[in-house]
């Protein structure tokens, strides 16, 4: 395994005080996920990637931004891993990377139409403020 | 005769004495209070009334081993462990003090005399010194002490600027020889004029009036049945503080320590208000800690009086009056039962 | 100053008394000098009016006297119990040392004692009179022609200025407001000792506990000892002596005083306040405290009664004997 | 030099039903460690009180080391639990007072760990004799 | 002062390799208390003790000190040699100079040293030995066992079979338990009932059972050998001794609606009812809250129909004191509640089950007569979605769920899936696992076979939500072997919900002081070595109560503690551990901390009158210990602050007398 992989990975893992290997592998947070459609790795896929160290596909895959945030899978996961905050952990470590985020908060305002759910408005300025 | 150092010498006065003879000065013990301690040129004389624990310490140990059995196999070796005393000087010991040694003398160097005691006292040498500015816990002139003239192998005053000397025994004015380059005659009117301000503060110290009309020989029969006892007594903790701040307080116990190859036999200072004391095979003989504290007040204000034409065994040190944990002292033992309130 | 005066207490005790509430008080009587007072039991109405005191130099805790006068006495006994007392009060319930029946308990707020030792080194020798004022105290001694304004902050007891508790946490009537849990400095001293190197630490011992003259006053005065037989009175425990012979002694005592209290000490700080020769000992029951807390969860003995005290609860996941030292600096 | 270096005496108390068995089976093994070690036998590591720790100290001890049963495994359900709260009390205070912690050890050996109660206590008298004589906690009287 | 004896063992070349045996009782002859020492090759031996008897004879010994091997491993050899010489048995002590001196020391030097120093250790010991005597305590030859399900009711039968007298007690109105609710059993599917009610019929048959059904403990006092118990026989205004169990009250009584508890609420009862056709005892029983004549006087049908005249609207609770020598918990287990569960929809729809209730819903005296109709509609479910681990393996969510596995849910829903599938093969079954768990005897077989016979869907996931929606339930889920995201419309939705202690288990253990874990299973004295006891003496454990169990699991144990109960009563007198904890009266302060750390509730205490040192008459508050209950571990004499605690054989002195010479 790539040596910088696990450094990333830990790094997430320490960010985000999620610990993967709490996870037993039911799958509860896909089931439950609402985003689970347009997602290429799936929130239980997330949560072993990061425990192999298998980041890099992580890092480059888009499934970053479709997770809403919703926090759904934290919800419902019964052995409390959260992985919803172990994306959000990913999605920082990319941010780190570039040196920037792909939007800012100030964005945001600009993008609100009337149809935008709530939830939406308060995870998209969760993920563009950090 | 009176002579002066100048207390710009005064540290070469102690080094010369230390240079022939063992000395403690009165030093801080760091924790706010004073203890003797051995000189050496690092020791700081700490201008402190009183250390905590009393002088009697030189002469009557705390603890003090007495003898060793060895145990060899299945034989019993009896060995005298004492160590032999030298002669030492102890500077600087208040008034009230001096006179305890009167007191703790009449019990151990009386028949049969106590030899560990004895030899002690033989080789200590006293360095008395007068009070400037008594507390207001002090009330040793109820006892009949002056505490501008203490007795003492040397009698000594010290005023800003100089300390006075003056020689009482011979074993003083030998000490006296010793540092004799570092001082000189002088008249003894700056030493007048300490005593002179000194008795006016004594008669306002606030047990000025302390009264011993209803104590002293005879009077345990008027005493003992006393109900004051009972309210006097019922904050006491049973704790030994007073007794060991004491200076007149001379209860020992003899223990025998297993050291796994034999036994030690030592004695070390006991108190009569623990509830342990005195005990015997069939119990306690004093049951209550009213009991208890009535013998420790009625030994110093009556039985030792009794058994000692009329002296009593408290010299007004006032060091129980500060160190009692409930501040239960003989002051207000001798007001209460003296029919104050 | 305290905040609450000296007659709306001895007005409630006057007429707890009267009405047969109670049948005695436990307060502080008057003594000599304006801060002697000594802990004691008030039954007549005048006694009262006359020698209960009520100011900055009532540190006794009555807690522990509560075992033995409720034994003696058939009524109610009134106690006045500030809010760090309170604390030994529950403790000594909890271990069933008295009955809570005889007992009617007033809680009144305390705004620090002072610690005589403090003042005279302060103001000097010879105290005479002492006027509390709103800021501190106005002294007069033997040897100042005026007298002398302290700052009572500059005189309070160690343990007032780390009072842990304002808040009282039994009483069966409050005069006066109640306070809050504060939050105290109390650890910090024991974390400068363990800062120390073990050679300066050991130091710091021998020099404090060589001054022990094993009056006992510190086990005597202490709420959580009140043993029917102490061990070190009791030649068959192991561990008994009379005198600190040399300081191994010296330290077994105060070690094992410290290990029988631990878990049960609510650190009123009554063996530091009674020590003659000053020792610190409340660093080494503060040193339990702070261990007990750090490594067990946050405990305070006393806060409610019945509460399993540390040392004789566990859990499975306790800290090893071999982690205790992690984390800090090895020797 | 071996002949040279300082011989600590070790104070091992052991609970019978782990820790005891653990030491007989060193035995049965012949796992050798230093004769220095003498072992008291108690019926539970909870009988160990604090005092014992100091009387052994005090007696000329230069180590003191607790074995009983590992948590869970307690012969008694629950006695090594206060053992452990206990000594881990007991061993920051000596520490505090500036006694040399390594002086002082708890360790959980089972009856099958013959080999781990050998290790330990060739590691523990290596250490204690590291330190040399017990001058923090001694008494000297009984010295002589 | 003790006249004691020393005998140094070779044990061969085995000690006297490494130890210079004649050194050492040479040494020990000059020690304090040593009137004579000698050695011998092997100190076991019958000649070996010969010595040792006929020294006990020659020189009057009091205590003897045998320098030999491990006391693990004789020290009841040289108790026994020591009673035969005419000594107490417990005047032995052993210095161990085999495996923990000779044996680890190759030096001959040190080895000797130190064998004379654990010797000198021995004698110091007993030095301060005195003689022991076992305390007796009679037995009370009866057992009571808590819980009337199958645990309880295997136990009870395997007592009474052996002789002894043995009383259920059961909360309910009849015994039977859990396992009366259910169909079939895994993994052989015989019916629950044709094996279970016979054992009750057996239970309510066997002279030497009692059944108190609709009763509680009130309380328990005393200790193994001696429990005095009250249980409260609550009124169930039904004469049980006089009703028939017809059943004509409870056809005719007038209130209809009362949930039954029997059929977890999918199904009425009335106010007076019999909980199901088998019932033991088969009495009608009176529901108070609902009983009309009991709530406003206005009623009485039930009486004007019986024709025994059993029924008694005036019966009063009544509470039974009885003595017991054993007491069995067999409390069982419950579903837990499914309310926090929301992502599962069980209280919004009727159609979202747990496996309990799809137990009654198969059951031919079951709501629906065991044909399989959903309860919303009665409709037959096409589509069925099991959901195993609901509250099971639940780490994060403590106040959801449990910790632990559940253990049975794997097996019986397998059970559940390829019954449903066996009688109606038009129904599409998924069951959504996260592990499927099958260790025992054909398990695995039985879970393969609903796989591959029965076709019952296995998918590795779990399931997300349960959303109703119209006469469906919407399941989403993950299948993440197919890394998808399922979308099930199904009919009925059964959740394998997580098993928990009875309620009743918490009081009970604290008026047993037996322990609990954190999940309020009773904790086992040894979880290895005795799993069916409790640490507390003479409470035995059977069931559920203990841990997660099926039902021959169940059984085993039950009988286990059955046996360790019989193994109890059998005896006419206990004979304790002499070694056990005694308290100085007179020091001791009544604090309760060593109440405090005993694993055993072997303490207590009382208020007595003592004649103080002080000539006064004091009452004091002083600790007692049961020597029957106390195992001698010690815990309290470290707790006692006073010292008043110590422990006979190993007493405090005799510690630092051993630790004295061990360091002199």
């Amino acid at each position: 395994m790539h040596n910088d992989n696990r450094k990333i990975a830990d790094e997430i893992i320490l960010r985000s005080g999620v610990n993967p290997r709490k996870c037993m592998k039911c799958g509860k947070c896909t089931a439950t996920c609402p985003a689970f459609d347009r997602m290429e790795y799936h929130p239980h896929q997330f949560v072993y990637m990061v425990e192999t160290g298998d980041i890099e596909p992580l890092l480059e895959s888009k499934s970053l931004y479709t997770c809403l945030s919703c926090f759904a899978c934290v919800d419902r996961c019964p052995r409390g891993v959260e992985p919803a905050k172990l994306v959000e952990g990913v999605r920082n470590a990319v941010i780190r990377q570039q040196g920037k985020n792909h939007m800012t908060a100030d964005d945001v305002p600009g993008k609100l139409d009337s149809d935008l759910p709530q939830q939406a408005i308060v995870s998209a300025f969760r993920k563009y403020t950090k | 005769m009176i002579r002066k150092c100048s207390l710009t010498k005064l540290n070469d006065f102690f080094a010369a004495i230390a240079g022939d003879k063992t000395l403690y000065i009165p030093a801080s013990d760091g924790a706010g209070g004073a203890v003797y301690k051995k000189w050496d040129s690092n020791t700081q004389y700490l201008d402190v009334l009183n250390t905590v624990k009393s002088p009697k310490d030189f002469f009557f140990p705390h603890t003090e081993d007495l003898m060793e059995f060895k145990v060899k196999g299945k034989n019993i070796e009896l060995l005298d462990i004492r160590q032999e005393s030298e002669d030492f000087v102890v500077f600087g010991v208040r008034p009230c003090d001096v006179k305890s040694f009167d007191i703790l003398d009449r019990v151990f160097l009386s028949e049969p005399v106590d030899s560990y005691y004895a030899s002690r006292r033989e080789h200590g040498i006293i360095i008395s010194l007068a009070c400037s500015k008594p507390s207001e816990t002090c009330f040793c002139t109820t006892f009949d002490i002056d505490p501008t003239e203490p007795e003492g192998d040397i009698s000594a005053w010290k005023t800003d600027d100089a300390l006075y000397l003056r020689a009482n025994t011979e074993k003083g004015e030998a000490l006296m020889a010793l540092v004799e380059h570092l001082t000189e005659e002088c008249d003894d009117a700056p030493v007048v004029a300490q005593k002179q301000n000194v008795k006016k503060i004594l008669d306002k110290l606030p047990l000025a009036g302390l009264k011993l009309d209803v104590f002293g020989k005879g009077k345990t029969e008027e005493l003992f049945d006393d109900p004051a006892w009972d309210t006097l007594s019922e904050a006491c903790l049973g704790c030994g503080t007073c007794t060991f701040v004491c200076p007149t307080c001379q209860c020992y116990d003899i223990k025998d320590f297993d050291t796994g190859n034999g036994v030690i036999r030592y004695r070390c200072w006991d108190s009569c208000m623990f509830s342990e004391f005195t005990k015997m095979a069939h119990g306690n003989p004093r049951l209550t800690q009213k009991e208890r504290f009535r013998q420790r007040f009625m030994h110093k204000l009556v039985y030792y009086p009794d058994n000692n034409d009329g002296l009593f065994s408290c010299v007004g040190c006032g060091r129980c009056l500060a160190k009692c944990p409930v501040s239960m002292n003989i002051a207000k033992v001798m007001k209460k039962l003296g029919g104050e309130k | 100053m305290q905040k609450i005066n000296r007659d709306v207490l001895i007005d409630r005790a006057i007429s707890l008394l009267n009405s047969g509430q109670v049948s005695s008080v436990l307060g502080w009587r008057q003594g000599e000098f304006f801060y002697d007072v000594t802990p004691a039991v008030f039954t007549d109405e005048n006694d009262i009016r006359e020698n209960f005191v009520w100011n900055d130099f009532c540190g006794a805790n009555f807690s522990k006297y509560l075992v033995s006068k409720t034994k003696a006495s058939d009524g109610k006994i009134l106690v006045f119990l500030k809010p760090c007392d309170t604390y030994s009060f529950n403790q000594l319930l909890t271990e069933h040392r008295f009955d809570r029946e005889k007992v009617y308990v007033i809680g009144i707020p305390c705004e620090g004692m002072v610690d005589t030792g403090k003042l005279k080194a302060q103001v000097g020798d010879g105290l005479v009179s002492a006027q509390s004022t709103e800021e501190g105290l106005l002294v007069t001694t033997l040897y100042s022609d005026e007298p002398v304004n302290v700052d009572i902050k500059s005189v309070l007891a160690e343990r007032c200025i780390n009072c842990k508790s304002k808040k009282h946490v039994a009483y069966d009537e409050l005069l006066g407001d109640e306070g809050q849990i504060e939050d105290s400095d109390r650890f910090d001293e024991v974390a400068r000792i363990e800062a120390m190197s073990p050679d300066e630490r050991f130091a710091f011992w021998q020099g404090e506990l060589s001054r022990c003259i094993r009056c006992n006053a510190c086990r005597d005065v202490c709420p959580a000892c009140t043993c029917e037989k102490c061990v070190f009175d009791n030649p068959v425990s192991g561990v008994e002596n009379k005198a600190p012979v040399n300081s191994f002694e010296e330290k077994m005592f105060h070690i094992i005083r410290a290990f029988h209290v631990a878990g049960r000490c609510t650190d009123c700080g009554e063996c530091s306040r009674v020590c003659p020769q000053n020792i610190p000992l409340h660093l080494l029951n503060r040193k339990f405290i702070k261990d007990i807390n750090g490594f067990y969860g946050e405990y305070q003995a006393g806060e409610c009664v019945g509460s399993r005290a540390p040392l004789v609860d566990y859990n499975l996941e306790d800290l090893e004997a071999s982690d205790v030292f992690e984390g800090r600096d090895t020797q | 030099m071996q002949v040279n270096k300082y011989r600590p005496l070790i104070v091992a108390f052991c609970c019978n039903w782990c820790s005891y068995a653990g030491a007989d089976l060193a035995g049965n093994n012949r796992l050798n460690y230093p004769a220095d070690v003498k072992i008291i036998r108690v019926p539970c590591s909870c009988r160990v009180n604090p005092s014992f720790v100091l009387r052994a100290f005090q007696r000329g001890a230069d180590g003191v080391i607790i074995c009983g049963c590992h948590p869970g495994d307690c012969h008694y359900t629950s006695g090594n639990y206060y053992t452990r709260r206990r000594m881990a009390l007991l061993f920051s205070m000596l520490d505090y007072l500036g006694i040399e912690r390594e002086r002082t050890r708890l360790e959980w050996v089972s009856a099958a760990e013959g080999a781990k109660f050998a290790a330990t206590m060739n590691d523990f008298a290596e250490q204690v004799a590291a330190l040399g004589e017990n001058k923090r906690l001694e008494d000297l009287r009984c010295k002589r | 002062m003790q006249r004691i004896g020393v005998f140094v063992c070779w044990c061969g070349s085995n000690i006297a390799g490494t130890v210079d045996v004649q050194a050492v009782s040479d040494a020990l002859r000059n020690e304090p208390g040593v009137v004579f020492s000698t050695n011998y090759q092997y100190m076991c031996s019958q000649a070996g003790q010969d010595i040792i008897i006929q020294a006990v004879k020659e020189h009057n010994l009091t205590g003897i000190v045998v320098c030999s091997c491990s006391p693990r491993m004789h020290e009841a050899t040289f108790r026994k040699t020591a009673a035969a010489a005419g000594l107490n048995p417990y005047m032995v002590e052993i210095a161990n100079i085999r495996e923990q001196c000779s044996w680890v020391h190759k030096d001959m030097a040190s080895g000797t040293e130190k064998a004379i120093i654990l010797g000198k250790a021995a004698v110091a010991k007993v030095n301060l030995n005195a003689p022991l005597t076992p305390g007796e305590t009679p037995v009370t030859k009866r057992a009571l066992v808590i819980g009337g399900g199958i645990a309880g009711i295997q136990t009870a039968l395997d007592i009474a079979d052996a002789g002894f007298p043995v009383d259920i007690v059961e909360k309910n109105p009849t015994i039977g338990g859990k396992m009366a609710q259910l169909d079939k059993t895994f993994p052989t599917l015989d019916c629950a009932a044709c094996i279970l009610t016979p054992k009750m019929v057996d239970v309510a048959q066997n002279d030497n059972i009692r059944i108190f059904s609709y009763s509680e403990v009130e309380d328990i006092k005393g200790f193994v050998g001696n429990f005095d118990v009250k249980i409260r026989k609550k009124a169930r205004f039904v004469k049980e001794d006089i009703c028939t169990g017809c059943g004509l009250c409870t056809e005719k009584c007038p209130v209809r609606k009362v949930p039954n508890e029997f059929n977890l609420g999918m199904d009425n009862r009335r106010a007076i009812y019999i909980p199901f056709a088998q019932a033991v005892p088969k009495v009608a029983t009176i529901d108070p809250d609902a009983c009309n004549m009991l709530k406003s006087g206005k009623c009485g049908v039930c009486s004007k129909v019986c024709t025994a005249g059993a029924i008694d609207y005036k019966q009063q609770d009544e509470i039974l004191d009885e003595k017991y020598g054993a007491i069995v918990v067999a409390t069982g287990f419950n579903p837990i509640s499914m309310d926090k569960f929301d992502e599962y929809a069980y209280n919004q729809s009727k159609d979202v089950i747990t496996s309990l209730e799809f137990e009654r819903l198969t059951n031919a005296a079951g709501p629906t007569q065991g044909k399989l109709l959903r309860p919303s509609d009665l409709k037959h479910p096409h589509t069925i979605v099991f959901v195993q681990c609901v509250g099971s393996r639940c780490a994060s969510c403590a106040e959801k769920g449990k910790e632990y596995c559940s253990k049975i849910c794997c097996m019986y829903t397998a059970k559940h899936a390829m019954l449903i599938r066996d009688k109606y093969p038009d129904t599409e079954v998924y069951v959504f696992y996260i592990d499927v768990r099958t260790p025992g005897k054909n398990f695995d077989e039985f879970y393969r076979r609903a796989v591959e016979e029965y076709g019952v869907k296995y998918i590795k996931g779990m399931v997300g939500k349960v959303v109703p929606e119209g006469d469906k339930l919407k399941v989403q889920a993950s299948d993440l072997i197919a890394g998808k995201q399922l979308h099930i419309d199904a009919d009925l939705v059964v959740l394998a919900a997580a098993i928990e202690p009875d309620k009743s288990a918490r009081p009970l253990a604290t008026m047993l002081t037996a322990s609990m874990d954190t999940n309020d299973f009773f904790t086992e004295a040894h979880p290895k070595l005795r799993p069916v006891e409790s640490p507390t003496a003479g409470v035995f454990l059977s069931g559920a109560c203990q841990g997660p169990k099926d039902i021959p699991e169940t059984v085993s144990q039950a009988s286990a503690a059955a046996a360790k109960v019989i193994g109890l009563l059998v005896k006419d007198k206990l004979t304790g551990n002499p070694c056990v904890a005694s308290a100085n009266e007179m020091m001791c302060n009544g604090c309760s901390t060593c109440e405090r750390v005993c694993p055993y509730g072997a303490i207590t205490y009382i208020d007595k009158e003592f004649r103080m040192p002080d000539r006064t008459v004091a009452t004091r508050r002083v600790a007692q210990v049961n020597p029957a209950v106390c195992q001698g571990c010690g815990a309290c004499t470290v707790a006692c602050m006073s010292g008043a605690m110590d422990l006979r054989g190993f007493m405090s002195s005799q510690i630092i007398a051993e630790v004295d010479a061990i360091c002199k």
